[in-house]
């Protein structure tokens, strides 16, 4: 049956019709393309009488097909579409030519538009007529959620979740929950204990009933799709048993292997080869490190057995796997702190006496090394003065081109607390103070009232060497100060290096694992940064925290909360439907090659061995058509982006190109007579 | 067409999520660019068979665009990558069969990179129009004398038929 | 009852096409007996001006291998396609072009300086080249118009059916000529357009295993000793088994060879190569655009002679360019020529 | 591989150690090193400053011969300066058309032509770790410096970031600190590795020099280093030349020999210290060329951590990528 094929030419007031004459070109696709019926120009097609004209010429006139030449179907191919359906047409019989975005705001000359106008519309119209019905399909929401990470972003989101009455999964790495945030003193611009807030939560997430909280433990797999995820999580192996253990702390006393903590106390204490990264762990079974503990080593020891009370030492324990269902998935994996030794001339790991923001985080915590004394690497002199760098890593195009959003502030609490507790003098050396939430700037302004210092300026270098008198013994921090313009060498006793926030050194992984994309710094991306910041491209997996990028606090918290209602949004709706554009293998034309096997980064092709052919999971496939492109024998079909439809497109947008004699070579004519 | 007044035709591949939409902000924030430029929007550079960039020079393109999101950006994750392979595939090959580089580009821009693409867009376009047309089909229509040979060859059959036996 | 007239005809094309029709043995007499052989320049001594003289289409089916690199060819195209009801496009040649239209890379003139002047095994100090037509004493005498673009037989006049393959295979062979026999009887013949083989690809009848593709190099048949029972290209071997149409019965990857392509690609597909590359260009495994480049560099350095060993002729793209913008002649791609061996 | 050479004047005289040993260890490593037929001075490192036609000129003069020299594309100085002022002057002319304007101007004078880009200009010290590498050093070491705490000593000219050639972090390297420890020494943290050993101030303001030659040297004293191993005649000149002076003016007894990489590399392959050249400096080696081949000290286990010991651990460095 010969299509039936409606075009309809928007003015956009005067947006296209300014540049484009949109008569004439009506005119010419009625008289010029084939299977137009009727070609109309009309002032906004978007209009609810430009969709109603539509809706009466697909019931009046009997279309089959529709084309709209007006915007960039980002705008209104769902407008049209809608139009469509209303009218009991299939929607993706409707096809859109951008002619505002791609002519009429981008050309200048009237005659080289109309003719790319012609182009594009010869283009629309020519795959139209090879458009297919196709229909979206409807799946089911499991209401169970995973959260990854268990910082302050995965505590939220999943408290919001289980007091919603959904069943949460949280995972976390480390054997507690708590992320960065517990490794904190105090909290800028409150000064509030960063324990005194968080704790609580903690334990309200270890005695939910809603949650199920499986720390000492990784992502190791997830497959599925929105609404349907399956997730495989290895248990690492305690050697604890869980049910056992009523974390008396015993064992912990008891062992005698004294470790350096690079983790929790980021190598600045020590722990034992059992333990608990902090006392308020939550859960509070302890773990032991099979690299650090004497038994593991050396085969003997077995201090922690022999004195538990409650036999839960469990040497021959094994990492264990546990496969979930989930419908859902929230990624709040955090950051890293930059690794301070590349930049050898700010003296971190040379110079005893330059700290990190995180060591002297945990310098200041009363439950620290030095339970809250703020003392150099002797362990014992308090500091006369303290320099504070920012940008560490940060707004670098050597190391991280952006800014890194809390280090401001950090400096402005650790100069706060050191003046506080030791009385010594503190100068910040910045490039740009950037306080910018709400009682940030008060919160500068107080410090510069309490007499810390600010010198403008990027640091050149932190040295030992001393030049000037008074400056023996020191560590000379040396900038030039760009207020006064000068070159200043200040002489200090420590220096704190305000390290970037970087992504985890595994979030490129992290995010193949679970199907997002990262940005070129690492961040996972979102799937609009201003209008939908915690949903990524990839429906049913969400992020928030620092895994999207830096941010203090109150936004980890915010996004984890925004999260958690996307999904329960999700969940209360209780289906979702997929989009119909995916790709399909006929199976006779397969011959089980598996080029296109390991193309598929959403895992939606399966081999399958018994039949020798390759299979398109549709509610895993996301429509990319890479897999089509790939296939040798050209036995995969991409929805909507089909072989024809794609090829009848560019024919139509060549039509006016000199096509000597297309594929046939020019052939003799009239056929030549044979002499009778 | 002399030299002058030669304008290409280029038909630009533009991924869905990145390229497509830098098109639309370079048409958002008025930005002009040559109208030689032709877009057909797929949703991934993945989708781009190397076989439609070949149809649309027999079909008489000057130049093939294929434009998707920065390496690592990808909305489909990885698949631009594909595109890079088989750009560099198909570079190769048309490099033996005497199409010139500038004809074919690889071009990425973000969703953010409306005046990139436009510029991407004019540079190709500069290029192209100093290269001349391809008219690709021109290259397999022969001279026309040979049709005289087939003539003649008919004649001289119809003459010999024409001897008594 | 007559016997239905068979004509049987050879142009430009190495002969193997011909030697196939013998290699069905013995089913050969019953050729002879089912069919009146009307045509066969290699077999019976039949002449052209009799198939002139004959009624349009009253040749039942004609076999025509070889592509159509001169002017005689094309009259003989011409004339058999006028004097027969079905044309079947025979052989690779016929079909895509095969390996004379790798000669597609070059024009008639580099053709000719090549083979004249050139080639090692040639004397000619005088660098006489053919010409079309030459003044003898008895008057003048002509040639044949040789093309700079080899064709392929569809490409010259209309074509009912193809049989893939360099040459076609025996059983093939026969499995037309009982179609046709069959199709005369009144039974239905498949569209015209068909070609004559599977609708799939010669993996499916590959015996190897196969596994996810990752190729970090391509190699050449000579760099590795191919493991007999995994996948040729897993192993680096550029195989075409993947785009190749099936009917062969994998043929060569059977006896440790990549399959090279013959039987064209698979049904509906405008472009062999274009589904070689992209495949494999798909899973190169690198993403970084100067790897990718050397691993294409270092295992592809003849592209065109991979990916379009027999199809160039039949390609999208049909020939690389004359000239520099694509309408001049006279391109001068570089012949290569053999380096002479060195004995030690 | 091979080099067009060009030593520069101080190799032929005071540094005449640093041409010897550059000499001794390029044979060793199998670089070939042909100097540039005629080859002039390259102005120093104020000339450009006061007469810029002159000054390029003169360096250009250099790089037009050595581009005549018939198949070399990499041009080697040992000399900081003269590298500096090669790599300027062929940066500059390729950048700024004036500047390649102006030189080839003068060139031209002479018969001579230099296009900017056609050589590849290096310093000895890039050459060395880049070219033949670490692992390679190592494997020819014969004699490890073992026990021998060395400062490893930049000097300012040869990581500046524009006209850098090197691979080397511009602010803080560390090739010369890895070559070292490559050939068995133990190095010293230097921090003011990349800082200035005065330049010609010794022969302006001798005062300005002996301030910062004093910060140098004090700083290789406050580490125990045995020697300063330097990459640059110029401060090899100061640091020894006027560590007697230095030591009169502020009332020190600084007694730190100053050495180049080269004749450290050479010792290591198992020279003889006569054809290197030591023993020419002022402040004499002797002793610390003495740890060499003596007995390797017993190195104290490293102390364990009591109880009751306050101190808090140092950072550990990652590992290294």
């Amino acid at each position: 049956m010969a299509e039936r094929v409606g075009v309809y030419i928007c003015h956009c007031g005067s947006n296209i019709a300014g540049t484009v004459d949109v008569e004439s070109l009506a005119q010419w696709a009625k008289d010029t393309l084939d299977g137009v019926v009727l070609a109309r120009d009309y002032k906004f097609m978007c209009s609810s009488l430009g969709q109603e004209l539509i809706e009466e010429d697909i019931k009046e006139q009997g279309l089959t097909r529709v084309v709209v030449a007006a915007c960039s179907p980002h705008l209104h191919e769902k407008t049209f579409r809608k139009a469509c359906s209303n009218a009991g047409l299939n929607p993706y019989l409707c096809h859109m030519v951008s002619l505002r975005e791609q002519v009429s705001w981008v050309t200048e000359d009237k005659v080289a538009a109309f003719e790319k106008a012609k182009a594009l519309l010869a283009a629309g119209v020519r795959r139209v007529h090879l458009h297919e019905e196709l229909e979206p399909t409807e799946v089911p929401v499991n209401p169970n959620t995973l959260v990854v990470g268990g910082g302050i972003a995965g505590i939220q989101a999943s408290l919001e979740l289980a007091d919603a009455g959904y069943p949460v999964y949280l995972v976390e790495r480390e054997p507690s929950i708590g992320g960065h945030m517990a490794q904190f003193d105090k909290t800028f611009p409150t000064l509030d204990c960063a324990a005194c807030i968080l704790t609580p939560k903690m334990s309200d997430v270890g005695g939910h009933p809603n949650i199920h909280l499986m720390s000492y433990a990784e992502v190791e797999e997830v497959t599925g799709y929105v609404g349907n995820f399956s997730a495989r999580i290895r248990k690492k192996a305690r050697y604890i048993n869980e049910a056992d253990c009523t974390g008396c702390g015993i064992c912990i006393e008891k062992c005698p292997k004294r470790v350096v903590d690079d983790v929790f106390e980021v190598g600045l204490g020590y722990r034992k080869a059992v333990y608990r990264p902090f006392p308020q762990a939550v859960p509070k079974f302890p773990v032991i490190d099979r690299e650090d503990c004497t038994y593991f080593e050396r085969g003997t020891c077995r201090a922690c057995e022999k004195f538990c009370p409650t036999e839960a030492i469990d040497f021959e324990q094994v990492d264990e796997y546990v496969d979930l269902e989930v419908g859902n998935v929230i990624l709040a994996t955090g950051y890293d702190l930059f690794d301070c030794t590349k930049i050898p001339q700010y003296g971190y790991g040379r110079l005893a006496n330059v700290f990190t923001s995180l060591e002297f985080e945990r310098m200041c915590n009363a439950a620290g090394p030095t339970e809250g004394k703020i003392v150099l690497r002797d362990g014992v002199t308090t500091p006369k003065s303290v320099a504070l760098i920012h940008c560490v890593g940060s707004r670098d195009k050597r190391h991280n081109p952006y800014c890194s959003a809390v280090c401001c502030m950090s400096a402005l609490k650790f100069g706060h607390l050191v003046m506080e507790k030791t009385g010594a003098e503190v100068t910040s050396f910045y490039i740009d103070m950037r306080p910018l939430h709400k009682n940030y700037e008060e919160f500068y302004d107080r410090l510069q009232q309490e007499g810390m210092h600010f010198v403008r300026g990027r640091v050149a270098e932190v040295s030992d060497a001393a030049r000037r008198p008074g400056e023996e013994g020191k560590l000379i921090v040396q900038a030039e100060d760009t207020l006064i313009g000068r070159q200043r060498r200040i002489p200090v006793d420590m220096v704190i290096l305000l390290g970037a926030l970087q992504p985890r050194a595994d979030a490129k992984e992290t995010a193949l694992r679970f199907g997002i994309s990262c940005s070129m710094d690492g961040w996972f991306t979102e799937r609009h940064p201003k209008l939908d910041p915690v949903a990524t491209m990839t429906d049913g997996l969400f992020i928030a925290g620092t895994c999207q990028g830096p941010k203090d606090i109150p936004d980890s918290v915010a996004q984890g909360a925004a999260a958690s209602a996307r999904v329960q949004g999700m969940i209360s709706v209780g289906t979702v439907l997929i989009e119909p554009i995916v790709a399909s293998i006929e199976e006779a034309r397969c011959s089980g090659c598996r080029i296109c096997n390991n193309l598929c980064p959403f895992n939606a092709i399966d081999y399958l061995e018994d039949k020798a052919v390759s299979t398109i999971n549709a509610a895993l496939c996301k429509g990319c058509g890479t897999c089509v492109a790939a296939c040798p024998a050209q036995a995969i079909t991409g929805a909507h982006f089909n072989y024809d439809q794609i090829t009848a497109e560019l024919e139509g947008i060549l039509f006016d190109a000199p096509r000597g004699n297309g594929r046939h070579a020019r052939r003799l004519e009239p056929a030549l007579e044979p002499a009778s | 067409m002399s030299e002058q007044t030669f304008e290409p035709k280029i038909v630009a591949f533009l991924c869905n999520w990145c390229s497509y939409r830098a098109a639309d902000l370079a048409g958002t924030a008025r930005m002009k660019y040559e109208p030689n430029i032709r877009i057909l929007r797929v949703m991934c550079s993945g989708r781009v068979d190397p076989t439609f960039v070949l149809k649309a020079f027999a079909l008489g393109a000057d130049g093939v665009m294929i434009a998707g999101c920065h390496p690592g950006e990808c909305h489909y994750l990885e698949q631009n990558y594909k595109a890079m392979r088989r750009y560099e595939m198909l570079s190769h090959t048309l490099k033996v069969m005497g199409v010139e580089p500038e004809r074919l580009r690889l071009q990425w821009a973000s969703a953010a990179e409306g005046a990139q693409l436009s510029a991407a867009i004019n540079d190709m376009v500069e290029k192209v129009r100093r290269l001349g047309p391809l008219s690709w089909a021109g290259n397999w229509s022969e001279n026309g004398y040979h049709l005289e040979a087939i003539e003649r060859l008919a004649e001289e059959h119809a003459e010999a038929m024409e001897v008594p036996a | 009852m007559t016997k239905p007239k068979l004509a049987l005809y050879w142009a430009a094309s190495c002969g193997g096409c011909e030697i196939a029709v013998l290699a069905i043995d013995d089913k050969i007499l019953k050729v002879a007996e089912a069919f009146d052989i009307v045509l066969w320049p290699v077999a019976i001594d039949a002449k052209v001006r009799d198939i002139e003289k004959m009624p349009d289409k009253s040749i039942d089916v004609c076999l025509f291998n070889g592509g159509i690199r001169n002017s005689e060819q094309e009259y003989m195209a011409q004339l058999l396609r006028r004097k027969s009801k079905i044309l079947v496009a025979f052989g690779s040649c016929a079909h895509e072009g095969c390996i004379p239209g790798l000669a597609n890379l070059y024009d008639r003139q580099s053709i000719f300086e090549y083979v004249y002047m050139q080639s090692p095994s040639v004397d000619n100090p005088q660098g006489i080249l053919p010409q079309p037509e030459y003044q003898a004493p008895e008057g003048t005498l002509h040639l044949p118009v040789f093309y700079d673009t080899l064709k392929t037989l569809d490409q010259t006049v209309d074509v009912e059916y193809y049989v893939p393959g360099c040459p076609p295979e025996a059983e093939n062979i026969w499995g037309v000529v009982e179609a046709v026999v069959a199709g005369l009887g009144g039974a239905p013949l498949p569209p015209p357009g068909t070609v004559l083989g599977k609708e799939t690809t010669v993996c499916d009848e590959c015996e190897r295993t196969r596994a996810e593709k990752k190729i970090k190099a391509f190699k050449r048949t000579w760099e590795i000793k191919p493991e007999a029972e995994t996948c040729l290209l897993e192993q680096g071997l550029v195989c075409a088994g993947i785009a190749t149409r099936a009917g062969c019965g994998a043929l060569c990857p059977k006896v440790n060879s990549p399959c090279i392509g013959c039987h064209g690609p698979n049904a509906g597909v405008e472009d062999f190569g274009a589904r070689m590359m992209t495949a494999l260009a798909s899973v190169i495994d690198s993403q970084d655009p100067n790897e990718i480049q050397r691993i294409i560099e270092a295992g592809i350095p003849d592209p065109v002679g991979t990916f379009y060993r027999f199809s160039l002729a039949h390609s999208l793209l049909r020939r690389s360019a004359l000239g520099g913008n694509g309408n001049g002649r006279g391109l001068k791609v570089p012949v290569p020529v053999p380096q002479a061996e060195v004995n030690p | 591989m091979s080099y067009a050479y060009y030593p520069g004047c101080s190799l032929t005289h005071s540094a005449e150690p640093y041409d010897l040993s550059t000499r001794a260890i390029c044979e060793a490593f199998g670089l070939a090193l042909a100097e540039i037929d005629d080859w002039n001075c390259c102005g120093a490192t104020e000339y450009i400053s006061i007469n810029k036609a002159g000054a390029y000129g003169l360096v250009g003069r250099n790089l037009a011969l050595a581009s005549e020299q018939e198949g070399v594309r990499e041009l080697v100085a040992p000399c900081s300066a003269c590298y500096l002022n090669l790599r300027k002057v062929d940066h500059n002319m390729g950048v700024y058309p004036s500047i390649e304007a102006m030189t080839n101007y003068a060139l031209a004078a002479g018969g001579l032509h230099y296009t900017p880009g056609s050589l590849h200009i290096r310093h000895l010290l890039d050459v060395v770790v880049e070219d033949v590498g670490y692992d390679a050093i190592a494997a020819k070491v014969v004699r490890k410096l073992d026990g021998l705490r060395l400062a490893p000593y930049y000097g300012c000219l040869i990581v500046r970031p524009q006209i850098n050639g090197g691979t080397a972090d511009p602010e803080y390297p560390t090739h010369l600190d890895r070559l070292l420890m490559t050939i068995g020494a133990e190095v010293v943290d230097f921090p003011l590795k990349t800082h200035c050993c005065g330049g010609h101030m010794s022969q302006i303001s001798a005062e300005t020099a002996y301030e910062l030659i004093r910060h140098l040297l004090q700083n290789a004293a406050d580490y125990d280093a045995d020697a300063i191993v330097c990459a640059c005649p110029m401060c090899q000149f100061n640091l020894d030349a006027f560590q007697s002076q230095v030591n009169r003016h502020f009332g020190t007894d600084y007694n730190i020999p100053v050495l180049y990489f080269t004749q450290m590399i050479g010792l290591a392959l198992g020279m003889e210290a006569e054809e290197l050249g030591i023993g020419r400096e002022v402040v004499a080696a002797d002793a610390a060329l003495a740890k060499i081949g003596s007995a390797v000290p017993e190195v104290a286990a490293p102390r364990r951590p009591r109880r009751d010991d306050k101190a808090l651990p140092m950072p550990r460095r990652r590992e290294e990528v």
